[in-house]
This record gives C-alpha cells, structure tokens and sequence, in this order.
C-alpha cells in the first residue's frame, strides 16, 4: 500500500489504541492535556482505548477498527510484519525533521528504508525500592530483585520484590546475565540462543521463589508498594512520580547493569479510516509542548530534544532524570525472532509461553 | 409450618447463619467507609481522613453519566427481551409436553452454566467471523442470551404453580386464548416475572465479563468501574458509585421481596 | 322438548386408556343429572366433553340441540365449578364473580352489582372485596357456584364440589345447591363419587364403571332396582347373593341383591346365623353374620339391643327385598 | 343479574383477534411453534452457533510472530493445552472450582437453612435483603475492597494484630502452596474473594430447596427418634442436595471462567478464565483461547449431566 | 395400673388463642381411644402435645407414669402417622419403613427384614423397592403406618388418617386399623373429624370443643347419652329441643335431644306436623317436619313408603327417647 500523498480534509475522527497516560485530556490533572487543543483545532474528534500490553496492542490493532496505536518496539515491527500498518510519508509531517536523530531511522520503525510511524516518547524500566527499607541507600544492582538476599533494613527480600507481568521481561533476566554471566555470550538481551535463553529462564525460576504476585498493572503495583511491603521491583517512571508527589517513600534508579526500556512510535492502521486526522495527530504529536507534557505526566523522555528546554510542566531538568543521556545504555524493547545476528534464536512465541510455565512454577 | 420448640434453631446454627451473613457484608461496609476516604489513587488501612467531596466530584463527572445511562438502557433493553423470550420458553416447557423439552430447559440454562468467559468469546468470535461491528446491540445479544434463563426459571416455576384448572375455569367462563393470556395468565405470573426481571437487571447491570468481549469501545458501568480502578484518577469515586447503586436498589429490592412473597402465598393457597 | 345434553356414541380415548367408551346419555332441561362412579370411571372426562376441554374421540354431543363439535369451551354457553374451585388467585371475590360478565364486555357497575346479587344468592354478601385466600374451603366453593351461575348458563356442571368439605358443612351445602337449582331451573350435570349425595340430591343418576354407563335412572330406581352386580354393591352395600346360594335359599337361581336394612332379626323361623362382628354406627349397628350360605351384612335400627360377637341368631326377610340382577358383573 | 344469552352456543369475539384465538385453540401445536421459535432462534441459533464458531476456532493456529490466524484445519493447539505450563492452568483451576464450591455450599447452607426454616416476618426480609443486596452492589468494587481488606498492610492484619492473634494469620500463611507472602497474594485469599463473590449464587437454589421441605417431614423423623443432628444428615440433606448442585453449577462455572479475582488478588498464576482472556485479549491468539475454553465446555458438559440426574434443574 | 397417656390440667395457648385448655384426660393401655369435634377444636395440638413437638404451656403430661415435660419427641417411645403421611421423599419404602430401626442404629439386614415384615402385616409385600412418590393415597397411608408400628412404640398416634381416602377404601382401612390394633395391643390414639368413624372404630371417644373435652365416654354412652347440646348435635345430627318446647309438649323444662332415627309416623295419637321436604338416603329417608312446638328431622327405614313434600302427618316417639342434657350449649 502506498503512503498518502498529499493531506486533505481531516474526516472529523480518530480512534487511537494506546497506553494509559499517553493521551491524556485534562480529565484527572487540568493541565494535563494535550486532546482538547488538537480537536479544537483540526475539528478530529479523538477516541481512546488504552491498552495494557504490548500484545494487547497487537491484538487490538489485529481485531481492526482504529487509526492510529502508540506501538512499542516489541509490537511494531510485529505489525508491520503483520501488514497492520502502513508506511507513513514523513514529507507530509513538518516536524519530522526535528525528531531526535538517534531515533529518526530507529529499527523499530524502519524497515527497508521505510517509516511506519513517527517516533512518540521514549523511556526506561527503572528499578524502584522503597527508600525506608534501603536506609536512603540507592541500590546498585538487580541483583536485589533476581537473587535472595538480606535488605538493608536487614530482612530478607523474599516475598517483598517483583517483576513485570510480561514475557518481554526474560530480556530484562538476560540482560543481568550479560553482566553477571559474561560466559554466556550474551550481546543482545533480545537475541538468545538455546542456552542463552535456558539460563535466563533459570534465573527467573529463582526469581519466582522471591516474587509474590507479578506486577501487571501500574495502579496495582503502586497498591502493593503501599500495602504489602514491597521494597523494590522493576518499573515505570510513571509509578515512580505518581507515589513521589503523594509523598510516599518511594524512588528510583538506573542500576549498574543497564535497563531495558520503550521507545513507542505513533503507527497508522492499514485500514485507518481517517488518514487524514491521523497524519494531523502525528504531526501534533511531534510539537515541543505535547512532547513534554507527556513526558511529565508519564515520566519519559521526548522524542523531540526541543521539548527538554522551556515546557512548564517537564521543567528543564526532566530530560536529564528521565535518562535522556542514557539513551545508549537502554535496551529497547523489541520483538525476539528466531533470524538474529547469531543465527538461530528463540523466537517471542517461546518466550511466551515459557514464561507463563514460570510464572506458573514450572 | 407451625413453630414449637422443636423447630426452634441451635445456637450453633444462629452463630454459623449470622456470622455468613456478616461475611457476606463487611466489605460492602468497606466500600460504603471508602467512599468517604481522603485517599485519591490508592487505599490505604485505616484511612488518612475522610471527605463528602467525592460525591460531588461522581455526580459532575460526565463519563459515569455516560456509562450509567449505557449501562440502564443495556440493562432495560436485555431485561425487556429475556422476559418476553423467557417467558415464552418457561410457558412451553411448563404448560405442554413435547419432543424435545429437555432440550429447550438444557439451552436456556447453558449461557449461565458455562463460564461467563466462554459465552463472551463465543460471540465475540461470532462477530468477527460475520463481520459484524460492535455496537450497542452486540452488548444486548451478549447479555439477554444470560438474563434469559433467570426469567425462564422463575416463570417455570409460577407456571408450574398455577393450577391448570385456572386456564380452564377462564375459557369457561368465555375467554379465548388472548383474553386467558391477558386476565389471567399474565397477572398470575407478573410478581414471578418481576422477579426475575429484577434479577435479569442486576445480573446485566453488573456484568464485566461477556461485556468486555462483546461491548468494543463502548463502556457500560462496571467497564468504566474496571477502567477506573485499573488505571485511577479518583478510586473514591468508584465507590460512591458503588454505593448509590446499592442504596438506590434497596427499596425496589425490597418491594419486590414483598410482592413476589404475598403471590406464592396466595398462588400456594389455590390449592 | 330438545335435551340439554345428549351424547350419542361417544369416546373419549387417551391412547390405549378408553376414558369415555361409547357412551349415550341424555339430560333433559332443568334436570338435576348425576353421574356417579368409582375413581377411574370416566365421570370427569364426561364433564369436560361437554364444557368443551376434551374433543370426542368419535361420536356426537349436542347441547340444545346444537351440535358442539370444534365449539371451543370459552363459545359454549355452559359454565362448569371446578373440584378445586380454580378461583383466580389474583381477583378479589368480586371480581372474579364478574368475570365473565367482564369477558362478555358488560360495563363495570352493572357486573359488579350483578355479582353482588350473585354473592347475595350464595349467602356470601359483603365478601366481595376479600382475596380468594381469605376464605374457607366452603366459602371459597360458594364463591365458585356464584362465579358460574352469574352468567345464566343453559348447563352448569359440577366436578365433586363437595368433596374437599367435611361432613357438615357438605350436608349444609347439598341443601343450599340443591335449592339454588330449583330456584334458578338450571340444568346441573353433577359428578361424585359419593353415594349418599348422588342419591339425595339428584332427579336422575347415571352410574358409570370403566368409561361407560352401567345404569341410569331415579335414585329409587337405583337403589332398589340395580341393575347388576356393580351397582348393587356400588350404591350403598348389598349382600350381593350367588345364584347357586339363591337356590339352595329355595330361590331362583339368579344373582341377587339384599340390602342389609332388609334383613330382620326375628326369633322364630328365620335362617340360623352367627355374629361374626358388630360395628355401632350411631343411628344403626351393622352386624357382620355366616349363615349356611353365604356370609351377610344387616343394619339394625337403633335402639334394638344389638347381639353380641360369637351369638346366634335367627334373620329374616321379605322375598319383595330380593331383587335379581343381570348376570354381568 | 343481566338477561341470560339464549343459545347454547355463544358467538366468537369478532374481528382477527378473534379468529387468531379460535385458529390457536383449535392448533395447540401451532401456538407452541410460535411460542419456542423466538427462543429457539436467539439461543440454539445465536449461542449455540457461536459456540460451534468457537470451537471451529480452535481447530486453527496462529502464526506466532505477526499474530494472524492461520485457517488451515490442525490440531496443534489442542496440543498447546497439553503442554506442563497449560495442564498446570486446568489443574490448578479444577481443584480451586472444586474447593470453592465445596466452601460456598457449607458457608451456605446454615444462612440458607436459618432463612428458609427458622426466619420469620421481618427477619425473613432481613435474610432476603442480606443475600440480594450484595449481588446488586458491583462486583469489582468488591473486588477491590477485598483486596485491601487482605493485604499484608490491610484491614485483617490489623484485626488479628489488635486481637494478638498475628501467630495465627503467620501460621496460615506459612502452609505450603496456598500460603504466601500475604493473603491477598496467596491461594488463599484468591479462594476467599471467590467464595464471597459467588455466595449468594450458591444460597438461593440451597434455600428454594429447604423451603420446599415439608415442615412435618422434619417432626416425622424426630418421631421415629432421629435427634437433630440425625433429622439433619438423613433427611434435610438429602432433600436439599438437588438446591445444593444447582448452586454449584454457578460456583463451579463462574469460578472457571472468571479472569479478574485471580489477576487482583493473587499468586499470579494464571486460571482458565484468565488464560482464554489473555490469549485471546492480548495475544491475539483466538485459536488457542477457544481450545482453553473448550475446557470448561467439556467440564461444564459431564456436570450438567450429572446434575440432572439428581434433579438440580428443578432447583435452579 | 398405670395409664398409658394422661393429662392433667394441661393447657397449650398461642398467643390468645387457647388451643387446648385445661384438658384431663386418661387413655388406658392398649385402649383404641378417638378423639372427635370440628375443625380448630384442638385435637391435633393435643396428639402433638403427646408426641412432644408441642410443650403444653400449663399442666402435666405422663406416658406410662413417666413425665413427659421437657422430653424432645426423640426420646418418646411414642409414634406418629401424620395426616399427609410425611414419608421421606428421598427414601424407598423399605427405607423409609426402617428409619426408626437405622436411627436405633439396627444392623441394615435386619431392619430391612423388619420392614419387610411390617408391609407383609399393611398388605404391602414387595413394595420396598418403590418411591413414596409411586405409590396410592391408600398405599402411602399404610407405608405410615409400618414405619410407625415397625418400632413397637407403646402409644401410637394417628391424625385422622383416613381424611384423604374415599369412602370404599376408607371403610376398608377402617377394618384393617382395627385388626391391626387388636393384633399387635398397642394403645392407638386416634383423631378424626368424622362421628361414624369415631364411634365404629372406638373403644372409647372423647368430643372436643373449643380446646376443651366435651365429654368422654363409649361409642354408645356418647349417641345415645350426650351430656350437652353440642355432643348430642355434633355426634349424629339430633334434634335438640328447648325447654319451652319440651313443656307445651309436656315433658320435663330441659335442654332434650331426640334421635332422627326415634321418632316413628304412626296412624294415629301423634303430634301433628307437615313434610317440608324429603331425602333419599339409600337405606333410610330423611323427613323435615315442621310442628307446632318446633321443627324436628325424622329417619324413616327403608322399604316404608314416604310421604310426600306438604302432606301433614301424625309422628310419635318412646319417652324413654328423649334425653335430658346440661344446659351448656
Ligand atoms: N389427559 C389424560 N391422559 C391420559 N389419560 C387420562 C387423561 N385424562 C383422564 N385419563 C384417564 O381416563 C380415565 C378416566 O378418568 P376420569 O378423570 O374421567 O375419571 P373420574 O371418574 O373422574 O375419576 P375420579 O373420581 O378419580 O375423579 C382414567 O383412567 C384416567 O387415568
Ligand atoms: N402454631 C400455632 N400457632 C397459632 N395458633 C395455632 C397453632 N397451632 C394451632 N393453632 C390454633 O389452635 C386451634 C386448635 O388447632 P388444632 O390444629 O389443634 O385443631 P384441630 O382440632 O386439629 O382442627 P382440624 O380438624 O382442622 O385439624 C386452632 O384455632 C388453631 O388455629
Ligand atoms: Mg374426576
Ligand atoms: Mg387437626
């Protein structure tokens, strides 16, 4: 299917699928939104269907029925294999050229040359603990949330750490092996082969034992930093302000062996039927001010370097705590296939269902 | 049943009856207490502080308007076919015997004797393989196909209970089968139907599971609810929600244990 | 003069089950009709042939001379007071009076005034506003005389009305039936299964065994002149004698029947017999006799000192009390 | 009293009304075909032909990595359920149906039995509101609240704290398998939660079935000796076992096919219901999700069977 | 000897309503003793009283000399046969007969050996397998009656068993009740509504009223010497006569019963009176004549030829038939 050529009228609608608080119209936060400027504007009325995972997304974008979906890398290029999406033409995009260059020809959107989507906002899986129970102490490692050991308030931590509820975390276990376990051979958390794969899964055995309940959700993981004494987990920034501003002893931080994180591109449905409002959001969500106030409300860090300077709600320094510079040390999300750089891995299929065994105590 | 001493109940039974009924209803409690809480995102025990704001924050958020009124007219619309289909069904099976009656009773019970899950994916994948879109009705099918066997079990069991003879004495007395239908059969069974209307509309107005799968975009009540307690931005507010709905339903609840107790008596005593 | 009812030929097969077997049988206008039988016998399945809730399986029933084939039972103009009353549950007792006036589209006030009038009939006045729960068995089978007669029907049929009552509220109510039908001259079709009020109510009584008629005529007719074996014991309780008992009797050698009232306790002359056992009655003593022959039952009136168990007595009776019956059983 | 009609025969109400009502008197049969289709149509047509659809679904497969279905007839996916981690999910979610039901019916069956027996006048509205009123409050917010009621930091431990009887919350939790760091993270409370949430479902057929006891049949076995116990195990029991199987096929199914107590509070080891919701909500994956659900069909098939031999629906 | 049941001052009130009301009263053992009077008149609170499902609210039970206050009905050797019957619904009839044996805790091939020997002794071998459901009204009564008898209780209790039975059947349970009373010895207390079954079955019958005992005394005592106005009314229909009425006829000023089946017509020396109307009963007639003094009924035997409705006739009775009676009503 060819890109559209040239913009017309916009169709008066426009349905997106994406993650909780990245379409946001001043519903829970008045200053907060980001929607009601661009209806007004373009006369698109925006509809929303969040989703909770990536393959939610996949799933939601497969069933049909949006325009737009805020994919992250282990869905995109699933998408574009699944022919879900279509290539966009950036020419028809004004603010293309002021996306950051580490991600204008990222491969999570690129393929052969060819766009599918215009890079949103990026991020980190952070690791947050509980301040109390780490004495103030940062810690240094996920070996806190990998391996049974004694926290500084001097219990054990079985019981009080968790993981995410998604078979993308295997890369997160694979990525503290290639620290760890350099004998493994590991270059890439999301290319394993066989034994590559087998140890990390053998690490997240281990983790299971520490682990009560997987967190899924960011509202029930933050209700379990609250009330069940959780002490540290991988997460989202988002979790890590939202407890922050309510004042809960709660932080977070970037440990030594590097983070797996999101960077989501905005992707255009196959059969979108307003491409025309579409390519007007994509465009809209390209400016300096929607970029930083979603990275404010979310805790990302923006596509476009301008939104770092000036926006009142990101302020200057969000760039920085974000992990703007440490753009090198995250490992994006991104599919697993079976073709890698190391000739035969294990494909995502695998790792789903094997994590579900895991999860399961197998 | 006349009382005496040896109907008289244990201690054992009274403490074993009151303490699952007071299970039964703590955390109704819970939610009544936290709908008042000065928490916004996430609870805590015991709470902080409390606040009436909440209220009024629920009553001018335009999305619970939406999703209440989805969810009403979803919950009449369903209610509204399950009794004429129910009740149709419970006078077949009830009042004549034919081939395949146990066929008819086995359908109408399935929707509810197989997982809610099921039921939804079911249709959902009936949809999407008759390229049907989701809409507001694609809510009703998935829901009156469940309302319909509450109906059906009260109105089989009224049916049962009226004398045939009644039928009789009023085709005597010179009424054909639409005027029957119309002076006697429907008020004898009004109080079962209410009942099981009532029923239908409780089940429907709570239902997460089969709406999830048939609704699409659409959000009733608890879709909304599940939504907000997923992803927050007041939780209090789902339970002052919560809590309206079951203040607001007391009284029909009531009314209708009235009505429906005052019929079997009588429909009992026809003899 | 056309009958109220006549069946020519009629059955009424439910399967094998022959409910109603080829039965004829006519009531004449204004006439107080019994059917009378033992459970099983096809009495109700009568009643409803003729309110039109069962079609015959073959044969012709005419009401008034009009034939009632294919008629539904709400186009009959013949009003049945079910066993069970089936009062509507749902009307208060005036209204379920009115409600085939109400049917027949007759305006509010004047069949609520001719319902008054019926309640007033039934000594029930006043009751009108009473649910059917708020009422005696009695009251309630008064209610559903009312409900039928109100609407003037050429034929009223009565399934066993009485017999969920107790002794004497039914000896009140026989009385009270019997005197509405006279003052009102309609024609009543009534099924029992209890001798006494078939006998003491009825103009005419047909009795029925295994779907069909056996016998009809007057209580007197049945009574004393049964005519088989069935309805000598059936109505009241005859010695029923073999022939072969007859004529060692030095009678003729035909089944005949006895009543026990018949037989007198005599002390000279009368055939030898033993007293097996006694059963005071109030009003009478039965006696349980063997004689030579046969074993016999005699009621003695009261006041006659009744002999004790294990005596012998001597009995008589008069040979007009013997009455010979047709040989089939 | 108006003038009495003169003819033995009255004519028919007039008009189509009528001559509709004479046309169903005289064809039963016709009027019952008009009765059922309409039923028959919306459930054995839309429900049954969905589930048939469903179970097409199953014999598909889907392409793993872009998530299409591949229409191709296989029996692959019914081989996916055999694998550990899948049976684990059946196992796992057979025993806690089973162990729900059989807690629901004995929490049950004394608020069944005190109502139906015992409860009089305004105590018996107290019992009806009691049961009914909680199926009308909303079942996530219930949900929710049982979550906080179970957290570690929540409303039990603060209970048993105030009571000193921490050893003993220490003591449940620290049972092998269903224990855990805190109930609203262990079998245990995913158990709880589901037999609150599904009581009410499990009272009502328990109660129909005592209140149709006879009075008298109770006083009879105590006539011929049984004390109350006895008058218990070998009469109301038995009687009310039809009410008890009819509750059960509600707690027995709606604990199968629910994917939402399991996922708020609990081990985070999948159900069924979550299993189907997870293949096919966020994976996308129909084929495998209908072969799950083909599971509780099955199940819920022998079920009704039985419980149809012991005369559950009469109960229902 | 000690008596089986006896009351004494017992009183048993609901609320206000006085459901048995300082009632004495004395069965002897192996006595078939009936307890008679009209519907709500206490005689089902009083069995229940003695089976223990009742506490009397004053006064003194004892069962054999043994008090029976705060006994639960499970550890009286007293049994029930309930009115509707009460079998267990779920139970086969064997098992149903050998409850009370499996609760004893008898081994399971010797209480079903048992039981089968009690439906021998009701006519009902071979019937153990069935359901209470596939069972007759008749038969299901006499399954009640083994599962009583079959643990040899001291006193069996029956309320009116034979209700719902019509009247061949019932007359034949009547028989069977009797010989099965006789044949095992066991003291039968037995209510019933129905004055005929009282009096034929009864070694001795108390009349209740009101929650209070009438009278007690034998099935004779009772008929023919009723102590007031309600029994001699109730037990048979009498005439009852007021003292003004007895004096223009000449007699004592009392409160008088005269038997129906008393007076006789007679040709001449009568009092005069005049036929209001007549009823074939089968093996009597009964006549309502009005006098001057007062209407009276008459039963005329069979085979004398009745008058017919206003013909005036000439009555007459032996003085030794009048009965003088307490003034209570
Ligand atoms: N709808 C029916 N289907 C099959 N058999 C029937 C039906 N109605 C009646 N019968 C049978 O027909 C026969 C006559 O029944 P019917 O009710 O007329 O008897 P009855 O004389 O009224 O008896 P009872 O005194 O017991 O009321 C019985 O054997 C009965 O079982
Ligand atoms: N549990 C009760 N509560 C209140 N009143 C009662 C109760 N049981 C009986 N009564 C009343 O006590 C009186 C006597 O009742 P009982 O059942 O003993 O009469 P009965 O002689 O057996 O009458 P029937 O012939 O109608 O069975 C009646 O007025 C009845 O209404
Ligand atoms: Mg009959
Ligand atoms: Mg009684």
């Amino acid at each position: 299917r060819e890109p559209l050529q040239s913009l017309g009228a916009g169709e008066g609608a426009l349905s997106i699928v994406s993650w909780a608080g990245y379409i946001e119209r001043g519903e829970t936060d008045k200053n907060f939104d980001w929607v009601t400027e661009f209806e007004k504007k373009t006369g698109c009325m925006v509809s929303v269907k969040t989703a909770a995972t990536s393959d939610e997304m996949v799933a939601l974008m497969n069933e049909g029925g949006f325009d737009l979906v805020t994919a992250s890398g282990d869905a995109s290029l699933r998408l574009v294999a699944g022919k879900r999406v279509q290539p966009i033409n950036p020419d028809l995009i004004p603010s293309w050229k002021t996306i950051d260059a580490r991600l204008q020809n990222a491969p999570w959107h690129t393929k052969d040359g060819v766009h599918y989507g215009t890079p949103y906002v990026w991020g980190a899986n952070v690791l947050m603990y509980n301040t109390d129970v780490f004495k103030g102490e940062a810690p240094t490692s996920w070996k806190v949330v990998f391996e049974e050991m004694h926290l500084p308030d001097g219990k054990s931590n079985k019981g009080r750490v968790q993981a995410y509820d998604g078979p993308i975390y295997v890369a997160d276990a694979a990525l503290y092996l290639m620290a760890h376990k350099p004998e493994l051979g590991i270059k890439d958390p999301y290319e394993l082969n066989e034994d590559q794969y087998k140890a990390a899964l053998d690490l997240l055995r281990g983790q299971r034992q520490l682990v009560g309940r997987y967190w899924h959700d960011a509202m029930i993981q933050i209700d379990d930093f609250k009330n069940e004494g959780v002490a540290a987990s991988g997460s989202w920034p988002f979790q890590v302000n939202l407890m922050k501003a309510e004042g809960a002893k709660i932080d977070s931080t970037f440990p030594e062996e590097g983070v797996t994180g999101w960077a989501d591109t905005t992707m255009l449905h196959v059969d979108s039927e307003h491409p025309n409002c579409a390519y007007m959001w994509m465009e809209h969500s390209l400016s300096p001010k929607v970029q930083g106030d979603v990275s404010a409300w979310f805790g990302t860090v923006p596509s476009v370097p301008a939104a770092c300077k000036g926006n009142a709600l990101y302020g200057d320094e969000g760039c920085k705590t974000n992990g703007y510079e440490n753009f090198d040390k995250i490992k994006f999300w991104r599919t697993p296939t079976s073709k890698c750089s190391q000739g035969e891995c294990v494909p995502y299929h695998r790792w789903v269902s094997d994590y579900i065994g895991v999860i399961g105590g197998r | 049943m006349r009382s005496s001493h040896s109907q008289s109940s244990g201690f054992g039974l009274k403490l074993a009856a009151g303490l699952g009924l007071a299970f039964l209803h703590l955390p109704i409690l819970l939610i009544f207490v936290y709908a008042f809480t000065a928490e916004e995102k996430s609870f805590q025990w015991p709470p902080p502080g409390f606040t009436a704001k909440w209220f009024a924050v629920a009553w001018n958020r335009p999305d619970i308007w939406e999703a209440l009124t989805l969810s009403v007219k979803v919950a009449s619309i369903a209610t509204a076919i399950a009794l004429v289909l129910g009740t149709l069904a419970a006078a077949a099976v009830a009042r004549t015997r034919f081939f395949g009656r146990e066929v008819v009773s086995l359908l109408v019970i399935l929707p509810i004797a197989l997982p809610g899950i099921v039921t939804g994916i079911a249709l959902r994948s009936a949809f999407s393989m008759g390229d049907i879109p989701f809409s507001f009705w694609t809510i009703i099918l998935g829901h009156t196909t469940f309302c319909v066997v509450v109906v059906y079990n009260n109105a089989v069991a009224r049916f049962r209970r009226i004398s045939g003879s009644l039928i009789e004495a009023s085709m005597d007395l010179g009424a054909d089968g639409l005027q029957t239908f119309r002076h006697v059969i429907l008020p004898n069974i009004a109080t079962a139907l209410l009942a099981g209307g009532m029923l239908a509309f409780a089940l429907s107005f709570d239902e997460v599971i089969v709406t999830t799968f048939t609704a699409g975009q659409q959000s009733t009540l608890p879709i909304w609810m599940l939504e907000e307690l997923i992803r927050p931005r007041q939780r209090p507010v789902t339970n002052v929600v919560a809590m309206v709905v079951v203040i607001v339903t007391f009284l029909p609840i009531l009314a209708a244990y009235y009505m429906t107790r005052d019929a079997d008596q009588i429909a009992g005593s026809g003899k | 003069m056309t009958a109220a009812v006549s069946f020519s030929k009629v059955s009424r097969h439910f399967g094998t089950v022959k409910a109603v077997d080829a039965v004829d049988l006519t009531v004449a206008p204004g006439e107080f009709f019994a059917m009378l039988g033992p459970s099983g016998s096809g009495k109700t399945t009568c009643l409803r042939l003729i309110a039109g809730f069962e079609q015959p399986t073959s044969g012709e029933i005419d009401i008034f001379g009009e034939s009632a084939v294919g008629v539904p039972p709400y186009r009959r103009n013949v009003n049945t007071v079910f066993q069970d009353y089936a009062l509507f549950p749902h009307l208060n007792i005036l209204d379920n009076v009115a409600y085939g006036l109400m049917i027949r589209g007759v305006g509010r006030a004047e069949r609520h005034r001719a319902a008054e009038q019926a309640l007033e009939m039934v000594k029930l006045p006043g009751y009108g506003t009473r649910k059917p729960g708020q009422l005696s068995g009695g009251q309630r089978q008064r209610v559903a005389l009312a409900r039928a007669f109100v609407n003037k029907p050429k034929v009223l049929l009565l399934d066993e009305p009485l017999g969920a009552l107790d002794l004497k509220l039914r000896e009140q109510m026989q009385e009270e039936l019997k005197g509405l039908q006279r003052a009102l001259g309609i024609t009543f079709v009534f099924v029992t299964h209890d001798q006494g009020e078939a006998l003491s109510m009825a103009d005419r009584v047909a009795v029925f065994n295994d779907g069909k008629i056996v016998q009809t005529g007057t209580p007197h007719d049945i009574y004393n002149r049964p005519k088989t074996r069935f309805v000598a014991d059936f109505v009241g309780s005859s010695n029923v004698i073999a022939p072969q008992a007859m004529q060692a009797l030095g009678g003729e050698a035909r089944w005949t029947s006895l009543r026990p009232e018949a037989i007198r306790l005599v002390s000279e002359g009368g055939v030898n017999a033993t007293v097996r056992s006694t059963s005071f009655l109030g009003a009478s003593t039965k006696l349980f006799v063997d004689t030579a022959i046969a074993p016999l039952a005699l009621s003695l009136p009261a006041g006659q000192p009744a002999p004790q168990e294990g005596e012998t007595v001597l009995i008589a009776w008069a040979p007009a009390d013997l009455h010979t019956m047709e040989d089939a059983a | 009293m108006t003038a009495s009609a003169q003819t033995a025969v009255l004519p028919g109400r007039q008009g189509a009304v009528g001559r509709l009502s004479d046309l169903f008197w005289r064809k039963p049969g016709l009027l019952l075909f008009l009765m059922l289709t309409p039923p028959l149509l919306w459930l054995g047509i839309v429900y049954v032909g969905s589930l048939l659809a469903l179970l097409l679904q199953s014999f598909f497969s889907i392409d793993e990595f872009s998530g299409l279905i591949n229409y191709e007839f296989t029996l692959v996916t019914y081989g996916q359920l055999l694998q550990p981690a899948n049976f684990d999910i059946i196992l796992r979610t057979l025993l806690m149906a089973a162990a729900v039901t059989l807690a629901s019916a004995a929490i049950a069956f004394p608020i069944a039995y005190y109502a139906a027996r015992f409860a009089k006048g305004k105590w018996k509205a107290v019992f009806y509101l009691g049961i009914m009123l909680p199926l009308w409050s909303s079942y996530l917010v219930k949900v929710y609240a049982w979550k906080l009621i179970l957290a570690k930091e929540g409303i039990l431990t603060w209970l048993f704290a105030k009571l000193y009887l921490t050893w003993l919350l220490d003591g449940l939790l620290a049972i092998p398998v269903i224990g855990g760091n805190s109930l609203s993270i262990s079998y245990i409370g995913t158990f709880i939660v589901f037999v609150y949430v599904w009581l009410p479902f499990m009272i009502l057929p328990v109660q129909a079935a005592l209140e149709r006891v006879p009075g008298n049949l109770v006083e009879a076995s105590g006539d011929l000796g049984a004390d109350p116990r006895q008058t218990f195990r070998y009469v109301l029991f038995p009687l009310a076992l039809p009410g008890i199987v009819a509750g059960s096929i509600f707690t027995f199914s709606l604990t199968m096919g629910d994917y939402i107590i399991p996922q708020i509070v609990g081990t985070s080891r999948l159900f069924i219901g979550q299993a189907v919701y997870a293949q096919q909500g966020t994976a996308g994956n129909i084929p495998l999700a209908a072969a799950f659900s083909v599971v509780p069909i099955v199940i819920m098939g022998l079920y009704l069977a039985l419980a149809k031999r012991l005369g559950a629906f009469d109960a229902l």
